[in-house]
């Protein structure tokens, strides 16, 4: 499996510095997002660099590579310097030009879903679930913590861009075998923090009062909701929507208005 | 309170800055956290904007662009809830609500760019079956450039130009209305976590989503910080479980394996 | 207060009614919950009846006929417990005590009904073999109006007939007694529980029964839900193992009977 | 092992109506219950008007059925019109009396053990020590749910006959398969549920306080129980009267009046 | 308060037990828990010396000889640290710190004679192939004589001759430094958990110890037993997989070497 | 495996208060001990009476059986009446020689393994955690159910001992198996319960307010710490702690000394 041409000219080696500048670049992954090729061209222009170093003289050879490059990819952002960091190894090892590209494809979209798991999924809810709880107080420590946490990931591209450049085709199959696993223990982690998120922050009150007798009233929600179980309102709400997202494929911003609708037409009436 | 020219002029920069971020997914200052404290903070009422931060991330924490797809637009959003609070006087729960329009508003110009996008390809081809990295340097970033501006422009409007229509239509709503629009805002989250839900919920994952809902019902506690300890102690618990269990289930492929090898081996 | 006439043939009525659904296990109308509540209504006591519902259905909640068992009776005890504390004025949880010896008549009258019904399976036998279905169908639910019947008539008795000397007895008992029968009330769900736990509990589903145990030690909540749905979700995720070790072991069993058929074969 | 005696009769076709009509009939299960047969009789009575549908003319044969179906049998209520449905659309494809009479012995036990373990030691205590929350405050709610609950249960005994019927032949391996993946999961909710229920709903509490200076004395049940963990009482003696059960096999009804003689006697003493 | 010479003669006594108590490892009275009430008994303050046991077993928590390390001596520990709040009047907390020093003296005396103590050995083997037993017991427990009257001395001059001294010195402490060192006492058992997490905690326990980290934060009672409660259940479904798991290894590893067996016999 | 050699002299039969005296005279083993070979002068003073009472007039074996046995042993101290209990039924049967010292020496190990999770990093926490909080109330309790337990635990030396004695040759498969299964739920169990130590007993407050304005202060403890988690600094001392033992191997003691140090260096500081 690995590069047994000969014809292959020798190819140029990178530093580590390269490496942390690929890190740098694969901020440009989405800089030309288009719904053809989605985030090619960006990918492209990230790897450029390091594709001109890697192939010197060799103007065909980065010609090719750039042209391999364009094709269809679209993965997660901060899973991309990993690809990029693996793809620069097989590079520089003078790997064919189909087994690069094989692994490109084969890996991009595994890493999208065990980095949107990670990333999109757990740590956005999480961050933003703690942070905006000092920020509902107007303290300033939840935008804070907020920037800080997004800034470290920013830069933590470069050492993940090193861990693919130095895992190479060896990450492969670990990839592969462990992309279940730690999707499958981050949605354990998401799931159970939107749970938490939806108890803390969907806010549904009925205000509606019956009158039982004169001067004396039952709350419907303190008497009764709160009664069988405390933010019920909030989670069938929450499942109502996702019925509807998942087995009715409505769109998201068709329930946003829904739920305007529905908020002003029970506001007007009294009930919420 | 109005917007003055200057203020306007501010916000309009940082929403170039802010969506540059949002179109390269690079600091996340496109969040409405930091959107709605930066904006608070150029009108001269930070208070007022971290606030609105804390109530917009909520509102937008599962509307991501996962996939390729374009949720409603978290910078206009974070920006105009802030200026509407700020300008009319209204509750950011509120203004939330009625920042929805302009939200969706730039999703749909995102979407089109999208699209449009779609012509710089060609020539891109030709520039890399060339190995010219100038020019298709420039011309990738290209796009960026344009995004950026169309913020600044759409933002420029929205925040300077349109607020004294604005400001008399917030005023002329009854009661029941802005009500209607804040206890909006306190349901919105849910269509977030909806979405959330339908990329993250299989079967198996509903129980502890029980067990997370049913923690923080009973946890008395300001943040959220313990129930993501109990989450991420039960996602260790089942990473340990996973593990072992990867490693039963490649023994018996392994074995599997060998036995049809022999089986074939004995027949040839 | 004493029970009318009327009031005694209603309850012997809905005796009758629910006697009948405990026999068949229809529609559950025979737990002490329904029972109190409808003798209640009847005897114009309704917040009673419902106080006694929840008391007695509690302290017969692991009472049940599992497995042909005939435990004491839940429609006499629930009848009985409201009937003593309307009439004496004791509160429920002693009624509940009092109530029981009327409860044990009727396990009694069950179990000797249980060994007398057998002699119509003889008769039935034959209907069978003749393929007489309509006689097969008179005889099959001569037991349940017998049975029925015999409920109407004993809750009569002990309703309105037993009143007198019952309110004599009880009005007689010293402090300390009718104390004890309010506590034994409240001890009395135990046995019930320790008769559900006999056929539930082997000793790896101990520390579920911890868990509830502590979850509602320290829940402060007006109800139970809140232990179900925790006990919901270990439920689950313990089905997702069990799920997922009967396919290893599935594979395990093959891998084994191939080896000895291979086994065999090669002997062969 | 399908059938392959050609001298059978051809039988006659059921309709989905037949199907409900069984499923409601499984109420008669239990109508002439006794110690020699159990279940049998009322069973058989259930099943009559299905197997005079499906032998028509062919009295021997329904004869023979209702015969079959007069010996010992003794399952949950709920899980009967589920092995009802199964046999019908057994007796419907004309298998041999044989077959469909081992299948009856071989499924009446585990769907005991299956049922049982879900509807009287899961869905009960549940359903049970939820309303009675209610009902002990006197709130109609506690009834009504009860009611409405077992009401729904009732009904379904329909849908479970269909299913039964639907599921024919294929349904057996699946039944004997993950009857003790499901009474296990049942039993782990029903466990945590009866800690719940012990610790919400057996009361004992000593009123012995110990005096231990003038005017100064200390209560054992807040200063020392109470200390070591709540509601300890509760747990210990339920956990007495499980051992008395489970390894002395002493009977319920003594228990009981063992219980009344001790609250009784320490009562009169004071203790409780 | 001074302690008197009968005083330092009693705690002396109990020094010489529970030292040999802590060198035979027998009926741990030499842990600080009952050092110190015995201590605070002999001296006139039982409360303080409960006090103090609670604390002072806590700060000494992790701080065991597994594996035949010696750790800051529990003994001195805990009757230093009662003596010392008793005459200087500083609370428990205070005297933890201040008795350290006592405490790893004896750790130091306890390590030398682990070393001095290998002389012995050669006499021991002599005796024994001999098998001389009578010499032999009398030899093999000269060590713990060793031992205990050393205690015994060590104690006594700590706790009747050094008093004048220590009470000069604990009296001229500034308030800050009497406050470090209470500080440092509830501190202190942090060192403790430390060591015992070395040795306990591998990646897979972390959660657990999350788990219980949380609950005693959030639950809010007198003692620990609901996180052990919690612990205990979750230790025993842990249990109950892994047992399931050597059963499923076990027939794995059978598979295979029959599978090996088979293919070597194949071969032969 | 099983002894073949006909020349071993017969010898003598142990009862069953001989296993008794061996439990309780396992209270010995260290009561020589040594660095050169830890605790088998103890382990074999321990020993000698049944040792004696086995080989009788044979004074050779007995030599022998004192010899071998004073080989290096280091093993936990209730685990020992177990090991001990084990050896004694092999010498009564007449094992060889060599027999009975490789599984001595095979078995002190995992038994110290097992031993130690139990005793020392279980059950000592937790009755220490439980106990020191009703000690610290001042209630003479705590010292007393500590007491209880270790005396129990004392005395289950003997029962530990026929354990080991009646399980013979069966057990040690067993041990071997089992210990790794056993020492994973006492982790679990350890773990747990210090986490629950380490927020309850570790006690670290940060006393410094900041001021922000004229007669307005923040406190860092109750405005900050305490928002983000409970007893988080204490959970972070410790972890500090751990890591410090853990990877850079430093002592235990030169970390109470840091402690102390810290201590009185903030609280001169006004910080703790
Ligand atoms: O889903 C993969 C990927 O899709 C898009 O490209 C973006 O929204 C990314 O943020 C996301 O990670
Ligand atoms: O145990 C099986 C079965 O036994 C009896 O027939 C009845 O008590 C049923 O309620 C029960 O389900
Ligand atoms: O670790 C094994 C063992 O080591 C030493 O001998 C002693 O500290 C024992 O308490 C311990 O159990």
């Amino acid at each position: 499996m690995a590069s047994n041409s000969t014809v292959t000219p020798k190819r140029g080696k990178l530093s580590g510095k390269d490496i942390t500048k690929l890190g740098v670049r694969s901020i440009y992954n989405q800089s030309a997002m288009n719904y053809e090729r989605m985030q090619s061209d960006g990918w492209t222009l990230a790897m450029t660099p390091m594709l001109k170093k890697v192939y010197g003289e060799d103007t065909d050879g980065l010609a090719a590579a750039m042209s391999a490059n364009l094709q269809f990819i679209n993965t997660n952002n901060y899973a991309a310097p990993l690809l990029m960091g693996l793809l620069a190894s097989l590079e520089e090892n003078g790997e064919q030009r189909s087994t690069i590209d094989g692994l490109r494809i084969a890996l991009f979209g595994p890493l999208a879903g065990i980095g949107d798991a990670i990333t999109w999924f757990t740590i956005l809810p999480i961050v933003a679930g703690i942070t905006a709880s000092f920020a509902k107080q107007g303290s300033i420590l939840g935008p804070l913590v907020f920037f800080l946490v997004y800034v470290a990931l920013f830069f933590a591209r470069i050492p993940i861009a090193h861990l693919g450049y130095s895992a190479g085709t060896k990450a492969i199959e670990s990839i592969r075998e462990n992309s279940a696993i730690v999707s499958h223990a981050a949605s354990v982690l998401g799931c159970t923090v939107i749970g938490g998120l939806i108890a803390s922050y969907v806010q549904i009150k009925v205000l509606t009062k019956i009158p039982v007798a004169a001067g004396h009233t039952i709350s419907i929600q303190t008497q009764f909701f709160d009664r069988i179980f405390p933010n019920i309102l909030p989670l069938g709400y929450t499942f109502l929507l996702y019925y509807l997202l998942k087995k009715k494929n409505t769109s998201p911003v068709l329930l946003i208005l829904l739920t305007f609708v529905l908020a002003i037409l029970l506001s007007w009436m009294g009930v919420l | 309170m109005t917007v003055t020219l200057g203020e306007g002029l501010l916000v309009s920069l940082f929403a170039l800055i802010s969506g540059i971020d949002f179109w390269l997914e690079g600091f996340y200052i496109f969040r409405p956290m930091i959107v709605c404290t930066v904006t608070g903070l150029m009108l001269g009422d930070l208070r007022l904007g971290i606030i609105a931060g804390g109530l917009t991330e909520l509102a937008f924490a599962g509307l991501t662009p996962v996939g390729g797809t374009q949720p409603p637009n978290p910078v206009m959003a974070g920006i105009m809830t802030v200026v509407i609070a700020h300008t009319t006087g209204h509750s950011p729960a509120t203004a939330i609500g009625l920042a929805l329009p302009f939200s969706i508003l730039m999703q749909y110009i995102i979407l089109f760019y999208y699209s449009a996008f779609s012509v710089f390809t060609k020539k891109l081809d030709d520039y890399a079956k060339e190995a010219n990295t100038k020019k298709f340097a420039r011309l990738a970033l290209m796009p960026t450039v344009v995004v950026g501006v169309t913020y600044a422009i759409i933002a420029f409007l929205c925040v300077y130009g349109a607020q004294a229509p604005m400001r008399e239509l917030v005023n002329a709503m009854p009661g029941w209305l802005s009500h209607g629009f804040q206890i909006a805002g306190g349901i919105l989250p849910a269509v977030g976590f909806g979405v959330l839900l339908k990329s993250m919920l299989k079967m198996q994952y509903v129980p502890y989503l029980l067990i997370g809902f049913t923690a923080a019902c009973f946890i008395k506690f300001g943040n959220l910080m313990p129930v993501a300890v109990i989450g991420a102690a039960l996602a260790f618990i089942e990473y340990s479980h996973a593990r072992r269990n990867s490693v039963v289930d490649k023994k018996l492929k392994e074995i599997q394996d060998n036995a049809n090898n022999g089986g074939e081996d004995d027949g040839i």
